[in-house]
């Protein structure tokens, strides 16, 4: 029911949007929205396991990343709101009309409890983003633009073949639901070529949503070529927004015959992402490129412990969660700095730390976070991923530890360059940032860092329901 | 702010310790909390002691070395440099106390961080920045190395830890995962081939951070391993040996190099590497002794490497603040520009001299008591051992010796060049004595530097204490072969310091009377002497130069003439001595990856079609992959 | 205590015999024995000419190089007479202490800024951290043997075993070539300084005068002293009655002296550049003694 | 019959491949649209209006009516209708098209399941490489969206070959995708046609490091 209230006011505001595109009121209207987007998480939160219209359920695994969603949509609605001050009056209806698109579609997918609704959410997502990502309508956000939605709706529809093959041969008694727990047990009496060519076909096809190994790219220009906000936005909720559909879909089939081959797969699609990102890191001449790699870097690492098994889900949803706070807070710091330095390029832009100095410390501290140094709760994680890589797969510790020192080195000597570095033309300050743009970062590192040192119990058992962990594991080294 | 927390946290720390020290190894057990795996025993407490001792005469000379930079650098980083050294404290007094590896990674890497940034206070001098994230890599991969070790030995255990160590160690053989602890810890503290962070890293810091870095920090790497030796169970005799020797042959290393830099700084970073080396020296006797059996062996060894940890982490700091306070009056760090500061700054000079006669070993400082014991330890293995452990012993000892008398070499050179003399430049503006807090922090180590040196026992009997507790060793023996000679050490010491007070008297009571005269230095008959014509650094190491350039190469660059000037214009020359060692083992390696890497990056086309065919080419390898059983 | 006082008392004649010596073999007549100590005498009761680049160090260095010599004096022990400090392992305080002054000398050299006197301070420290292995090799050696730790103990070889009238002996030649280098003399240096820019020891003491030049030359003694008395107390039997031991204990010195004067008429001095290889063959040699002392000691 | 829809279906996979005429697209998409159509009724199991209306809006109202007015509203807009380049020559992609023919055999009888339309599954995965092969081949951007479009008519022949009917709701969810996918494309392709006056892939490939 509430899901449909949800729908409903979201059209609604939508259409208020349209309607007064010409007054400017769509920030407003916005603001509504996001407090609707809220509410709606919260009340999600409070009645768990609630099925709503037959294809939405509220379960752990969406609660999760729906309370992330309403974080992220509130401070992305606050940047954007700043950003776009100047702005067309058209052209601020329109991001907020996408703005609102995204959310709605992204709530879909975390809830959708159906393979194919999820698919029709995703493909939503792709097209929503469109709005989005050409919003400075230059020829770079073009092209992005192009390449995304075209490469996605490619992706995304191979994608759908697998899910056609996947359901195909269940052979007859078996209902056509094709609702997650149903397909779980489909799968089990699901011809096991069919069900691995379905698999690598949705990994193939949604690793352009993930931003993992073969389809990263488009996501890397997109979130190069959006504003700030948006790319925090992208680099975040909608990578989560890939990971829950195509997770759903890996639990589905973990119980199966091909459950050790897909580990391989992953594990194998996740080192050749690590690859890229430190590929490419070494190489990046931009900022925000230099983030989104980094956003491939770890969805990379939660796909190799994806394939570790329940303990390794566990792992991947921490990491997730983390990484979706470092990282938004990450792109609004480099919108800020943009303002600033008029430049995203390591070579044009520098000195940010003497021009700039909170800011500057908040980069700082935000490249210490997201290369897993402590007091990054990603530190966490990672410790648990390599004591699980620790007991039999060493080749892949020694690999992913390789390949982590790389990006590493990477992050730090790019970012230094920004911070430190002497910029080739100095700007004067012009804009005098507001202290309430640096707050969200603040709250964000924060929550990172705290999570370092303490787990807040719901949010446990919640990663615990998810992973069907239970108690069997002891993960008493949360205990300070 | 900043200063209270700083001054809080010393003071409720420093209440601890003592009783920490003196009382038995305390064990907060509560359960839950931060302090459930926290266990502080004598070791850590003495490591604590040390730790508090140096970040307190640290920070209080910080306070006066960075007054110049207060209106150059932006008052937010200046509060962020304070935060990190409280930070570094903390996370180090933490290293100390944690057992269990989550938080122990997390400790130490936060000590990495907050070095880190530390060591790029500095940050508009060019390759500074370049210097810090070097460092922090290299901490990164020796902490990989650290956790690879950890899991490896907790297999199969709920919580990692450090006290699963005892388990394995009992049933597999040890040196792997040893091996792989020495690396990781080695990285921190600088041992031979895996030093090579330090040398870049201490310049570049700002003094007071040089000073706590190369006097604590690279200390704890020292901790872990003494840590992790707690726990070895069998091939002690080889882990010993090859310790050993390979603390010797870190500390010839360093101290050769030592001798060749004309950076102040960057010498005394490689003395901390050598300086490391007696420490591992004394390490690897400990082992060995065990091994043996022998316990006056190990209990001198251990005892030595302890006592010598504490001693070098005060004598270097005291080098480090003093030539702090010279570089801060005149800007360079190359020694050739100096010259006859000791009549600008004699207070300084007076410092730097005290800690390098103890640097050097000599008596009556602290430096000497600890190299007797482990000298100690060598002879009570020369003189009962079996045939090959006597070779070792021999040869490590004679390397021990050398370094000793290489020590000294450098020691009187940098003394020499720096202070004594003439200025070979004419300094921008007349150099200054040090201000009162850096004065204060010296003096503060200066007392103990004495004392330790006239009351050895005093300091050893602690520390022996220490040994009995945490390694096997037999008190009664060590009382007896290590407390007694030591004893008449500070006898003959108390002799000495008496003669020279009545050799004073005498001086005194002769000039009282007698007319001193002030003339220029004697030039054997050369009259127009100058500043210039003065005895150089490089001139005064040139013939060991020769002596060693077998092992370490010198080079010099300078200008050719050509056949067709019939005027030369004006030329220019210096010579260098360079790393081969991390030229050859991190440098090469470490660009040639990065230049692979940026190699591979042709496939980003930007061409839409061939992102797709990247997808295509990804399916067509997993179909492969997967018909050929390959996964 | 009888150490000491002998030892001074050896240290007083000491010089005067080499100097005769050499002047004897030169043919010429030549000062009395004690004109050393006239000499000292004299500068004792001079005043003093400080260079003006000087500072405290160069005023003070004397005192500690002399107080330095008269440590390792009272560590020295002479034919069987015990000296007044004696522990485990006191051989190490004795060659630091030397150390000790050798810094003291070299920093004191640097303190004028002259141009030749960094010159000697450079040889001295290169050739002072060559030689402290040589010493330290046949004291490692000497214990091995013995199995004793102090230098009391570890030069009473002679015990009648097969081999210690060779080790004594050999000890005795590195121990002789030990104190030509620590003293200073040909063939390493000339103390008489026909230039090769003034050697080594004699340049470095150009700026000193009176008082402190005069507590230099006296160290100079003491150290011929303590090295002869080594000699001494390494080829004397120490179970011989009390007197006989002294009255050996003098020959030995004088032959000692004797034998450098005779060395230092007769022999030429080395290039300043081959002098490393010189020392260094002194280490050698030592080592080649461990080698032989391990091998009696495991084998037969 | 059938058999008569899936060669002349092939067929005109071959004849896209081949050609590079816009318009020659369109019409060719207009046929392959008429084709599914057929294909469907044949394969529908009970006749009832829904099924019937759904399957005449995917296939006759979308992909022959309402698309090919998109295509052609871009190449009025962007008056771009003749083409320059030509990436792999036609003769190569002929040969090309005979492999991928091969391979979709091959795939086809590796997946044989009794409860699949066999031929089906080699149109299928033929009109899926056709589709790729524009995409990879072609250096124009219109090009790449036809490419695009024969992949969902791939989709489409997979749905029949595995014959799942979905609730309507879900059914309409994934024809809306479909069309507003194949809206914005449009919208954007003109966009681009404005700016650059040309549909070369070369000029989109400022993004890169």
């Amino acid at each position: 029911m509430s899901m449909g209230i949800y729908f409903i006011l979201a059209l609604l505001i939508s259409a208020l949007v349209l309607f007064f595109s010409k007054k400017g009121k769509s920030p407003l209207l916005a603001g509504v929205f996001v407090f609707v987007q809220i509410i709606f998480s919260l009340y999600a939160f409070i009645n768990k396991d609630l099925k709503e219209l037959q294809y939405f359920t509220f379960d752990a695994l969406s609660l999760v990343f729906l309370l992330l969603l309403s974080f992220i949509s509130l401070a992305t609605f606050a940047h954007s709101v700043s950003y776009l001050k100047d702005a067309s009056k058209r052209g601020k209806s329109l991001f907020y009309l996408s703005f609102i698109a995204i959310n709605v579609a992204l709530t879909g997918v975390y809830t959708a409890n159906n393979i194919i609704v999820a698919w029709i959410f995703i493909e939503l997502t792709t097209l929503s983003a469109a709005g989005l990502i050409n919003h400075n309508r230059n020829m770079n956000s073009l092209e992005a633009t192009w390449k995304y939605v075209f490469i996605c709706s490619v992706g995304i529809a191979i994608a759908y073949i697998g899910i056609l093959f996947a359901s195909a041969t269940a052979g007859a008694g078996y209902s056509s639901d094709m609702s997650f727990q149903s397909l779980q047990e489909i799968f089990k009496h699901t011809n096991p070529v069919f069900l691995k060519l379905a698999f690598l076909l949705i990994l193939a096809g949604y690793s352009s949503k993930m931003e993992v190994f073969p389809l990263y790219t488009i996501g890397i220009d997109a979130n190069y070529a959006a504003p700030a906000p948006v790319s925090a936005f992208l680099s975040t909720a909608l990578v989560n927004g890939g990971f829950i559909a195509f997770t759903r879909i890996f639990m589905a089939m973990s119980g199966t015959s091909i459950s050790l081959w897909m580990d391989k797969v992953l594990i194998i699609t996740g080192i050749l992402s690590l690859l890229v990102s430190a590929i490419y890191m070494q190489k990046a001449k931009n900022l925000k490129r230099l983030f989104a790699y980094s956003t491939v870097e770890h969805l990379g690492i939660i796909l190799i412990s994806l394939s570790l098994g329940k303990i390794g889900i566990y792992i991947a949803l921490f990491q997730l969660c983390l990484h979706s706070f470092i990282k938004s807070g990450l792109f609004y710091q480099s919108g800020i700095l943009h303002q600033v330095l008029k430049s995203y390029k390591f070579h044009k832009a520098g000195g940010y730390m003497k021009i700039n100095p909170l800011g500057g410390i908040i980069l700082l501290t935000g490249m210490i976070l997201i290369t897993a140094i402590p007091p990054s709760g990603i530190f966490i994680s990672e410790f648990m991923l390599f004591r699980e890589l620790g007991n039999g797969h060493w080749i892949i510790f020694i690999i992913v530890a390789v390949l982590i020192s790389f990006i590493m080195y990477g992050i730090f000597t790019k970012n230094s360059l920004i911070l430190f570095g002497e910029p080739d033309v100095i700007h004067p300050k012009s804009v005098k940032t507001p202290f309430w743009e640096y707050i969200t970062q603040l709250t964000f590192f924060a929550i990172a860092i705290a999570a370092c040192f303490y787990i807040p119990d719901f949010l446990n058992n919640l990663f615990k329901t998810v992973s069907g962990i239970g108690g069997e594991i002891d993960l008493s080294i949360f205990n300070f | 702010m900043i200063f209270n927390i700083v001054v809080s946290s010393w003071i409720g720390i420093n209440a601890l310790i003592p009783r920490l020290f003196l009382g038995t190894a305390m064990n907060f057990k509560n359960p839950g909390g931060v302090f459930n795996y926290i266990e502080c025993d004598k070791l850590s407490a003495f490591f604590i002691l040390i730790i508090n001792f140096t970040v307190l005469t640290g920070f209080i000379y910080a306070g006066g070395y960075l007054k110049p930079y207060l209106n150059r650098k932006p008052a937010s980083w200046i509060k962020l440099h304070y935060l990190a050294i409280v930070l570094l404290h903390l996370s180090m007094i933490m290293v100390t106390l944690f057992r269990n590896a989550l938080g122990f990674m997390i400790v130490w890497e936060l000590m990495t961080l907050s070095s880190f940034i530390l060591v790029i206070f500095d940050y508009d001098v060019t390759g500074t920045i370049k210097i810090g994230i070097n460092y922090l890599v290299q901490m990164h991969i020796g902490m990989l190395f650290i956790l690879s070790a950890l899991i490896m030995s907790s297999h199969g255990c709920q919580i990692i830890s450090f006290d699963n160590l005892s388990g394995w160690f009992c049933n597999n053989p040890n040196w792997p995962v040893y091996l792989l602890f020495f690396i990781g810890f080695g990285l921190k503290a600088g041992f031979f081939l895996l030093h090579t962070w330090l040398p870049d890293a201490h310049p570049a810091a700002p003094s007071h951070v040089s000073g706590m870095m190369s006097g604590v920090m690279i200390k704890l790497g020292i901790y872990g391993i003494l840590r992790v030796t707690t726990y070895l169970q069998n091939d002690l005799q080889a882990i010993g040996a090859s310790v050993l020797v390979f603390s010797a042959i870190t500390g010839i290393f360093g101290v050769m190099m030592a001798i060749l830099q004309h950076d102040i700084k960057k010498l005394l970073a490689y003395h901390s590497i050598e300086n490391i080396g007696i420490i591992g020296m004394g390490i690897g006797l400990g082992i060995f002794g065990e091994a043996t059996g022998n316990y006056i062996i190990s209990a001198a060894g251990f005892a030595g490497a302890l006592l010598h940890t504490l001693n070098h982490s005060l004598f270097k700091s005291l080098l480090f603040y003093s030539s702090g306070s010279v570089i801060q009056q005149i800007h360079t760090r190359n020694v050739e520009r100096m010259g006859g500061l000791i009549k600008f700054m004699s207070f300084t000079a007076g410092a730097f001299l005290i800690g390098a006669l103890a640097i050097s070993g000599l008596p009556p400082f602290n430096g000497f008591v600890s190299e007797f014991l482990i000298y100690s330890s060598f002879i009570h293995g020369l003189t009962g051992a079996g045939f090959y452990s006597i070779i070792l012993f021999f040869v490590s000892m004679i390397s021990l010796v050398l370094i000793g008398g290489l020590a000294l070499l450098c020691f009187t050179k940098v003394f020499g060049i720096v202070f004594l003399g003439q200025a070979r430049f004419k300094y921008e503006h007349e150099p200054k004595e040090a201000s009162g807090g850096m004065i204060v922090a010296e003096l503060l180590i200066i007392v103990p530097v004495i004392l330790i040196g006239i009351l050895p026992v005093m300091a050893t009997k602690p520390i022996l204490n220490v040994v009995n507790a945490v390694f096997s060793s037999d008190a009664r023996i060590s009382q007896l072969n290590i407390v007694a000679p030591l004893k008449s050490v500070s006898v003959a010491a108390m002799i000495f310091l008496i003669f020279l007070g009545v050799m004073f008297l005498l001086r005194y009571l002769v000039f009282r009377k007698k007319t001193i005269t002030i003339a220029p230095t004697w030039g054997c008959g050369y009259t127009a002497v100058d500043e210039k014509q003065q005895y150089t650094a490089t001139s005064f190491v040139q013939e060991y130069a020769e002596l060693i350039n077998p092992f370490i190469k010198t080079g010099n660059t300078d200008v050719k003439f050509t056949s067709d000037e019939i005027f030369p214009g004006s030329r220019e020359f210096h010579s260098h001595s360079d790393d081969n060692i991390r030229l050859k083992v991190i440098n090469r390696p470490a660009t040639f990856m990065v230049n692979i890497l940026r190699k591979a990056a042709v496939f980003q086309t930007g061409k839409l079609q061939h992102y797709v065919l990247y997808a295509l080419l990804f399916l067509v390898l997993i179909f492969l992959l997967t018909y050929l059983k390959l996964i | 205590m009888t150490a000491l006082i002998l030892l001074l008392i050896t240290s007083l004649f000491f010089t005067g015999i080499l100097v005769k010596i050499k002047n004897f073999c030169s043919g010429k007549k030549g000062p009395g024995i004690f004109q050393p100590l006239k000499n000292v005498w004299v500068l004792l009761r001079k005043g003093a000419v400080y260079s003006e680049t000087t500072s405290l160090i160069i005023r003070i260095a004397p005192i500690v190089i002399f107080c330095a010599m008269f440590m390792a004096v009272l560590l020295v022990p002479v034919a069987g007479f015990k000296p007044l400090i004696s522990f485990n392992g006191d051989f190490i305080l004795f060659a630091y202490v030397l150390a000790l002054g050798r810094f003291m000398i070299i920093i004191a050299a640097f303190d004028s800024g002259s141009s030749f006197e960094g010159m000697g301070a450079s040889r001295e420290a290169l050739y002072g951290m060559l030689i402290e292995p040589a010493f330290f090799i046949l004291m490692g050696s000497l214990c091995l043997f013995t199995g004793q730790t102090s230098l009391n103990d570890i030069f009473n070889i002679f015990k009648g075993g097969n081999f210690d009238l060779v080790f004594g002996l050999a000890a005795v030649y590195i121990l002789g070539n030990i104190a030509l280098v620590e003293n200073s003399r040909i063939p390493i240096d000339d103390p008489k300084t026909h230039l090769e820019l003034t050697m080594i020891h004699e340049v470095m003491v150009l700026d000193t005068s009176g008082f402190d030049l005069a507590l230099i030359q006296i160290t100079s003694f003491l150290r011929f002293a303590v090295f002869g008395s080594l000699i001494a107390s390494v080829i004397i039997p120490w179970n011989l009655p009390a007197y006989i031991r002294l009255v050996l204990f003098f020959i030995v010195q004088v032959l000692f002296s004797v034998s450098i004067g005779i060395i230092e008429s007769f022999r030429a001095r080395y290039k300043m550049n081959r002098n490393q290889q010189y020392i260094i063959t002194i280490s050698l040699s030592a080592f080649i003694l461990f080698i032989v002392v391990l091998l009696t000691k495991n084998i037969l | 019959m059938l058999i008569l829809l899936y060669i002349l279906f092939g067929m005109s996979l071959v004849y896209i491949a081949a050609t590079e005429r816009f318009k020659i697209y369109i019409q060719v998409y207009i046929l392959q649209g008429i084709l599914l159509f057929g294909m469907a009724i044949i394969q529908l199991r009970d006749f009832n209006f829904l099924n019937l209306s759904l399957i005449l809006a995917e296939t006759i109202l979308f992909k022959s009516i309402v698309v090919p007015y998109m295509l052609r509203k871009i190449l009025q807009r962007t008056r771009i209708y003749n083409v320059h380049k030509k990436s792999v020559p036609g003769n190569y992609t002929v040969m090309l098209m005979s492999v991928f023919l091969v391979i979709s055999l091959l795939m086809a009888f590796v997946l044989s399941v009794p409860s699949i339309e066999r031929v089906y599954l080699v149109i299928a995965f033929f009109s899926l490489f056709t589709g790729l092969l524009l995409i990879s081949a072609r250096k124009l951007l219109f090009a790449h969206l036809v490419g695009f479009l024969i992949i969902e008519n791939a989709v489409f022949l997979f749905s029949i070959a595995i014959g799942k009917e979905f609730p309507l709701l879900v059914n309409t969810g994934i024809l809306l995708d479909i069309f507003i996918a194949v809206l914005i494309m449009s919208t954007f392709l003109t966009r681009i046609g404005h700016k650059m006056h040309s549909f070369e892939a070369e000029t989109l490939t400022k993004l890169k490091d």
